[in-house]
């Protein structure tokens, strides 16, 4: 069904951002009726090219041409629109807004008045076609993050575009959820859908694209059939350098070992129910389950961002007050949160000042910060972690996902934390940006902390001494060390055998 | 023709049977007019007026607008007000007229717009006075500073007209710096700082409205030490408008020389004692009247202006000044 | 202002926000509907429908501002320059035709080109305000803010800080009508106000501005044009003001240097109350409506019952306190 | 405002961003130095320590109505209620003191308590505001612009509208004292100023207000108590203001009904011109203080020039919106 006819291509595109060259002659070309994967360090310019591709911005140089044609020009939307859809990387969804008005902005209506109730059952028919179980009614900013994610590829499919970008839609899907978009995927394309697909899962390239192109540092370095370039290969020409696969470390747990992080009969009202857990000194305790089963609002409750309405949480020793974060970072607990944007890090602070909010007051006496112990601090950080920067004064909202998550867990572990609390750390995470954080995570075990690590990835949980999983609220399962893929979905799932 | 007032102007005939008189305040933030409004309610019960609760316009005439016609709504049948826009009331009064209501408008003098009377003091006469004051104190040479009111108001302008118009005619070798204030104290206080320093030479000082310029002007001047006798080449002579305690006070302490007394007792007065004579169907001609006043006539109806003495040290302890009277 | 981010610890549950979202737009009718049973006990003139008309009347002019000001804030966009334009384009509109005995500048321009040039000069300022804000990448806030003075500055300065009252006919006309036994006035405003409602619940231009209060960039990303649309509310704000000026000069009779100065925080209060969020993308025009609505009975009732005038502030301004909370309660959300 | 969202594609290159930033907050200097040149030529008397010394006293306290601002605009919020607390806390602060025959409630409070019970009236109106805001989850800029027509309605109410002359001792020594020759108020907000800067760029609770006013969720994941903090700013901020209330009381020798009275709009075009932004998080303390130097600068050339009262607000207008268009190129951001 792949005829040689280009459906996309993209010919010498440069992009300069004032100093920063996001593309630098880089360019690709995607074959009708194929899905395509663009991989590559965060930061190497898949976004970029995707905004470019998308008509939002102009290159610098360099031609786009759709089927053959020159693009159209940048003011004529409509046209772009039917030549390309996107779901970006950035949520496009307007919180304030219903559903139905999501899927159908700025053409709820041809022209005239719009009818509000065909819009609505319009938007019902399409979210049942592409299987989204929403209420079309509803508040789009009540929406939870798969269906937000769902409701943008369903837009984006709506518009009947024969060529669509998706740029990293399973960052925040978890395992059912990335299949249903994956069956998606292929029933478009037997309908002879073009496709460019972003993602640091390289895996799920192997699963879904015939093809694949490497951006590296603003350039292009390769395009290959997908059977022609193994694992390793693509790692390679992504980073540069020759690389293994991340290997966990073996650990013998000390049952001895102190216990530095507890729960008891933790319960939270809709979200999980009579909790126990206790990790110990220099444990990894994994936390899995899928969505919706409570893991995340279960961490949230451990590091204070939540309160429960029974039960206690223990760090180091010391009970915590319930809901209150400085209380649990006294006691000597490190986090990273689930969404970095949101409670991750301040973009306009620089690197030094957002990894050391916890230990601000051991800058100096009498509530003074030192800036240059700060700086000083905050370089130590960006060597350990290898954070990919101008220096420790950069904002973090300068900064490439992947980099602003490490400055994340630089803040986290910034207090040598007795117990560490890490959900999702690898969301949007390169490979080897992947590799260092759960690097530190193991570091920081090693040292002696205790860590609960909430994932929807099972590449992420190797790393624990044993996975905790969750099951509507529950805690139905603690699976040591050594469990194979399918045992770990299986009990996910809640199939037991 | 010269004619006289139709009736007399004392509170004789208190067998009331007129109707309800409407006031509207024309501001709560000036010492000037918080005096007025106490004057009102107080001699409406001397001279027998069934007077309504009293609204406030805050200065603004869209609010004057709004609580004319609830007076009206409420049964008023003669209405009060102070437009301190003169401008922007034309429309209302037409409408009172054609609805034979009769208005008495106190201290301004509404451009367009039929008016029963006018009750208010001759602020060119203001500006006049205080020119022929300082033109003498400084026998006709040297620079003086006027802080002005706000351009939006006539009274402003009247005073500033009047002033420079007398100063340029009688007194060709005065400068005069003109500082728009809107009535603001802070500003007054800054530009006036600012000229002393620029012309540490300025010999007196003419302020629009003693109740916000007075106490700024003191300060600064004090600052500078230039508050000394009259007698000290160093004095800045000090003329001020309305007469309210404090610059009595000022006066008799030698710290200011002159002020222009404007009758807010007489203001309420004869508002309220025209109000009922136009309810009781009584008219008036132009000419002079029993209370030391000249009523003129004006394209859009009569007014009445009223006496406002010119107070310095020798006559501020007089009983009958209405600054010595509020407690 | 507020930021909108509600930590997960106190969020709503998701079901109660749905139900309620559809009526935050109303949460003041409870406040109004206590307002008219207590004007009723203050003075047995405040329901007669002549005392009403007149609440509806005086409240025209600034009801067109907050109209203005509500969809420029829907936007996402603030403009503080609104309460100039209601003086300064009148003033320069009837200059332009008056004689320089009146006050005019001389051209002596056909009469009734007096309000057509009235409203093309409030949408000129409109136009220059949205210049420097999309061009320039300006805040709105302190554009708007220095364009405030320096509109009124032009019009003090043109007018030389005198009042007109030599109007062309068309002005008194629009003020002193009755069409139906109700006023002009009243009329036009409620015209654009169901004009506006329609283009804001049905018209896909009405809902851009949702679309780019709400997220600008996914605006663009679906194909809005964005920039043209927020110029364009600029400047339909600035006509609408102008219009509030013809309204306001007509039912006064002359234009006074003040005119509309202090009328934003009035116009912002009445927005907000009515549920237009000051960070974009919320609210209604209807809300906005009521909240104008309140604030015109709550002055009514304050001057039938005549509050001294030195206690009226604080009355006034603790009721917009407590229409406030209770539209909050009533909203059941975190405001913005 | 404006919303903060900036898309990849409208985001400013990220180098240069960290260059200019370093002194984005002394982008109006050039400014500065025109003006002072301007003002040079305009009148030889403008440069001497003498009428700089006037600038700097005449700015004073407007100058401390602006840091109050600036501190509470950082941390992401709004207050407008401040200029209001500059008239009613010494004016309340003064009638405990004073006897009833000068305007005073009759308490007659020991005359040293004067200042401190003005400064905790200020205190205590920030604490309100920030009760609304924080408990009732209220918009800051609806709540302070309530507050603003409430607090000043109490001053109204409770003076009956009169100016107070009678003043404690201790105000006028502040309003005229001068310490080595330079007055008292200009040596009481530049340490003000010097301390706050030092504690906005040296200090753990300074660093707090950035965090908090650039992402209030991630501060609060970091162990900041966001709530605490943003209540003792708005404390800290009522306070300055009833402080600069002393000032200029002490300054003007009265307390007038008006004092203070549409000061928020200068505070806020001073703040922002200076590089605060109304989004909060972004902006330094010594900005503001341009910004204000800027517009007493203005003023006093204005004056000195002799501009005509009714050209005077347009001059005035404009440079200020010069102002901030020089401080837009050289800073080379989008502002918000
Ligand atoms: N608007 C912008 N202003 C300044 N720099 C930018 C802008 N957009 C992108 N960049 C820079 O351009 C480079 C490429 O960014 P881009 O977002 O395209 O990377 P990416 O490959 O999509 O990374 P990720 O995998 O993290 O999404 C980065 O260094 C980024 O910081
Ligand atoms: N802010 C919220 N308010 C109310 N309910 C919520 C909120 N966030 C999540 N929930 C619901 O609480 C339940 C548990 O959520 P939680 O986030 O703890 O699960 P999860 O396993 O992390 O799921 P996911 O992987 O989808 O994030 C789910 O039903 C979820 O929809
Ligand atoms: O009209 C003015 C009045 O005559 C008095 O001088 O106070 C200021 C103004 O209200
Ligand atoms: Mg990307
Ligand atoms: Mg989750």
């Amino acid at each position: 069904m792949t005829s040689s006819v280009k459906a996309v291509e993209a010919l010498g595109i440069t992009k300069r951002f004032g100093p920063t060259t996001a593309l630098d002659r880089a360019g690709i070309a995607i074959t009708e009726g194929e899905t395509h994967a663009l991989v590559g360090r965060n930061g190497a310019g898949k976004s970029t090219l995707v905004s470019i591709l998308t008509g939002l911005q102009r290159p610098d140089e360099g031609e786009i041409r759709f089927g053959g044609e020159p693009a159209p020009p940048p003011a004529d939307r409509d046209a772009w629109r039917q030549r390309v859809a996107c779901v970006y990387q950035k949520s496009t969804i307007i919180p304030a807004l219903t559903v139905a008005e999501n899927l159908f902005l700025n053409r709820q209506t041809d022209r005239g008045a719009i009818n509000w109730r065909a819009l609505r059952s319009r938007a019902r028919q399409l979210l049942e076609q592409y299987g989204v179980d929403v209420d079309a009614d509803s508040l789009a900013g009540d929406l939870g993050v798969e269906q937000r994610q769902l409701l943008e590829i369903a837009r984006a499919l709506s518009f009947g575009a024969r060529f669509i970008i998706l740029d990293e839609p399973t960052a925040q899907l978890d395992g059912p959820a990335i299949q249903r978009l994956f069956d998606r995927m292929r029933a478009l394309r037997e309908q002879g859908v073009t496709m460019m697909f972003i993602s640091h899962h390289l895996e799920e390239v192997y699963e879904i694209c015939q093809s694949v192109s490497v951006f590296r540092d603003a350039r292009h370095i390769v395009t290959a059939r997908v059977g022609d370039l193994p694992h390793d290969r693509l790692v390679d020409a992504m980073t540069g350098e020759a690389s293994a696969a991340y290997e966990h470390r073996s650990r013998t747990a000390d049952t001895s070992a102190p216990v530095v992080l507890a729960a008891r009969g933790l319960s939270l009202d809709g979200r999980y129910q009579r909790v126990d857990l206790a990790v110990r000194s220099g444990e990894i305790v994994g936390l899995a389950g899928s969505g919706s089963s409570g893991k995340v609002g279960l961490a949230e409750t451990l590091v204070g961002l939540r309160r429960a309405d029974t039960g206690t949480v223990t760090v180091n020793g010391t009970e915590v007050r319930p809901g209150d974060v400085p209380s649990a970072l006294a006691a000597g607990l490190g986090f990273v949160p689930q969404d970095r944007h949101r409670e991750g890090f301040v973009p306009l602070l620089s690197i030094a000042e957002n990894a050391t909010v916890p230990i601000a007051h051991k800058l100096g006496r009498y509530g003074l910060i030192s800036p240059a112990r700060r700086r000083e601090r905050g370089a130590r950080m960006i060597a350990e972690l290898d954070i990919k920067t101008t220096g420790p004064d950069q904002p973090v909202g300068d900064l490439s996902g992947g980099n602003a998550q490490k400055v994340v867990l630089a803040r986290a572990l910034a207090d040598d934390p007795r117990a560490l609390v890490v959900i999702n750390p690898t969301a949007g995470v390169d490979v080897k940006a992947k590799h260092a954080l759960l690097g530190a995570v193991e570091d920081a075990a090693a040292r002696g902390a205790g860590a609960v690590l909430v994932s929807d990835e099972l590449d992420d949980l190797r790393i624990c001494d044993r996975v905790l999983v969750m099951f509507h609220g529950h805690v139905v399962k603690d699976v040591p060390r050594g469990w194979t893929d399918t045992e770990l979905v299986a009990a996910m799932e809640g199939i037991d055998q | 023709s010269s004619g006289t007032t139709g009736t007399s102007a004392a509170p004789a005939d208190t067998g009331a049977k007129g109707g309800k008189i409407g006031v509207d305040f024309p501001r709560a933030d000036s010492d000037f007019w918080n005096s007025y409004n106490k004057y009102v309610p107080q001699l409406a019960g001397e001279l027998g007026v069934d007077l309504m609760p009293p609204t406030n316009s805050q200065n603004d005439v869209a609010k004057l607008v709004a609580n004319t016609q609830a007076l009206l709504g409420q049964g008023a049948k003669a209405i009060v007000m102070a437009p301190q826009d003169t401008g922007a009331i034309a429309s209302t009064l037409q409408t009172l007229e054609g609805k034979n209501i009769p208005v008495v408008s106190v201290d301004t003098r509404p451009d367009k717009g039929k008016v029963f009377m006018v009750v208010r003091a001759d602020n060119k006469a203001y500006g006049t006075k205080a020119c022929e004051f300082l033109g003498e104190k400084l026998g006709g040479k040297g620079k003086v500073v006027e802080l002005m009111g706000a351009l939006s108001s006539v009274n402003g302008r009247d005073r500033a007209e009047a002033f420079g118009a007398c100063m340029k005619e009688k007194f060709p070798g005065i400068t005069v710096f003109e500082e728009p204030t809107e009535w603001d104290g802070t500003k007054a206080a800054s530009m006036l700082q600012t000229r002393l320093q620029q012309h540490p030479d300025i010999k007196g000082v003419y302020m629009h409205a003693g109740g916000v310029h007075l106490a700024p002007t003191l300060q600064v001047l004090k600052a500078k030490g230039l508050i000394v006798p009259p007698e000290d080449p160093k004095h800045v002579f000090v003329i001020s408008n309305d007469g309210i305690p404090q610059e009595f006070e000022a006066i008799r302490k030698g710290e200011i020389d002159a002020t222009v007394s404007q009758p807010a007792d007489l203001y309420a007065k004869y508002a309220l004692f025209y109000a009922k004579a136009a309810v009781d169907g009584k008219t008036f001609q132009p000419g002079p009247t029993d209370h030391d006043s000249t009523i003129i006539q004006l394209p859009n109806g009569l007014e009445d202006q009223l006496p406002a003495p010119l107070v310095t040290k020798k006559n501020v302890d007089d009983k009958n000044l209405w600054g010595n009277q509020v407690k | 202002m507020t930021t909108t981010k509600t930590s997960p610890a106190v969020a709503v549950p998701a079901g109660r926000r749905i139900q309620l979202g559809r009526f935050r737009d109303l949460t003041l009718v409870p406040v109004i509907v206590v307002l008219l049973i207590a004007g009723s006990f203050v003075d047995p003139v405040f329901l007669t429908p002549g005392n009403l008309i007149n609440v509806l009347q005086q409240q025209s002019a600034l009801a067109l501002v907050v109209l203005a000001e509500a969809l420029i804030l829907i936007a996402g966009k603030f403009d503080l320059s609104l309460e100039s334009t209601v003086g300064m384009a009148p003033a320069v509109g009837v200059m332009l035709v008056i004689p320089v005995a009146s006050g005019g500048f001389g051209l002596e321009l056909p009469a009734v080109l007096a309000i057509p040039l009235c409203l093309l000069i409030g949408g000129l300022i409109g136009a220059f305000n949205g210049f420097l804000i999309m061009r320039f990448q300006l805040s709105a806030f302190i554009v708007t803010l220095a364009m405030m003075i320096v509109v009124h500055g032009l019009q003090l300065g043109l007018t030389q800080g005198k009042s007109l009252f030599a109007l062309p006919e068309s002005f008194l006309y629009l003020g002193s009508a009755t069409w139906l036994g109700v006023p002009a006035a009243i009329w036009i405003t409620g015209v654009l106000f169901a004009g506006a409602i329609a283009a804001l619940g049905y018209f896909r231009a009405g809902r851009a501005l949702y679309a780019i209060g709400g997220n600008a960039d996914a605006a663009r990303a679906a194909g809005i044009r964005v920039e043209r649309v927020l110029w364009t509310v600029f400047v339909v704000g600035g006509v609408i003001a102008a219009l509030a000026g013809v309204l306001e000069t007509g039912r006064l009779g002359g234009i006074s240097a003040n005119q509309g100065v202090g009328w934003i925080f009035m116009a912002f209060a009445a927005a907000v109350i009515g549920g237009v969020s000051m960070d974009g993308g919320k609210g209604t025009i209807l809300g906005a409506l009521t909240g104008v609505l309140v604030i015109g009975l709550v002055e009514n009732i304050l001057t039938l019952k005549g509050v001294p005038g030195e206690w009226k502030q604080l009355v006034y301004g603790s009721i917009i306190l407590i229409a406030l909370m209770i539209s909050r309660l009533a909203g059941g959300k975190a405001q913005d």
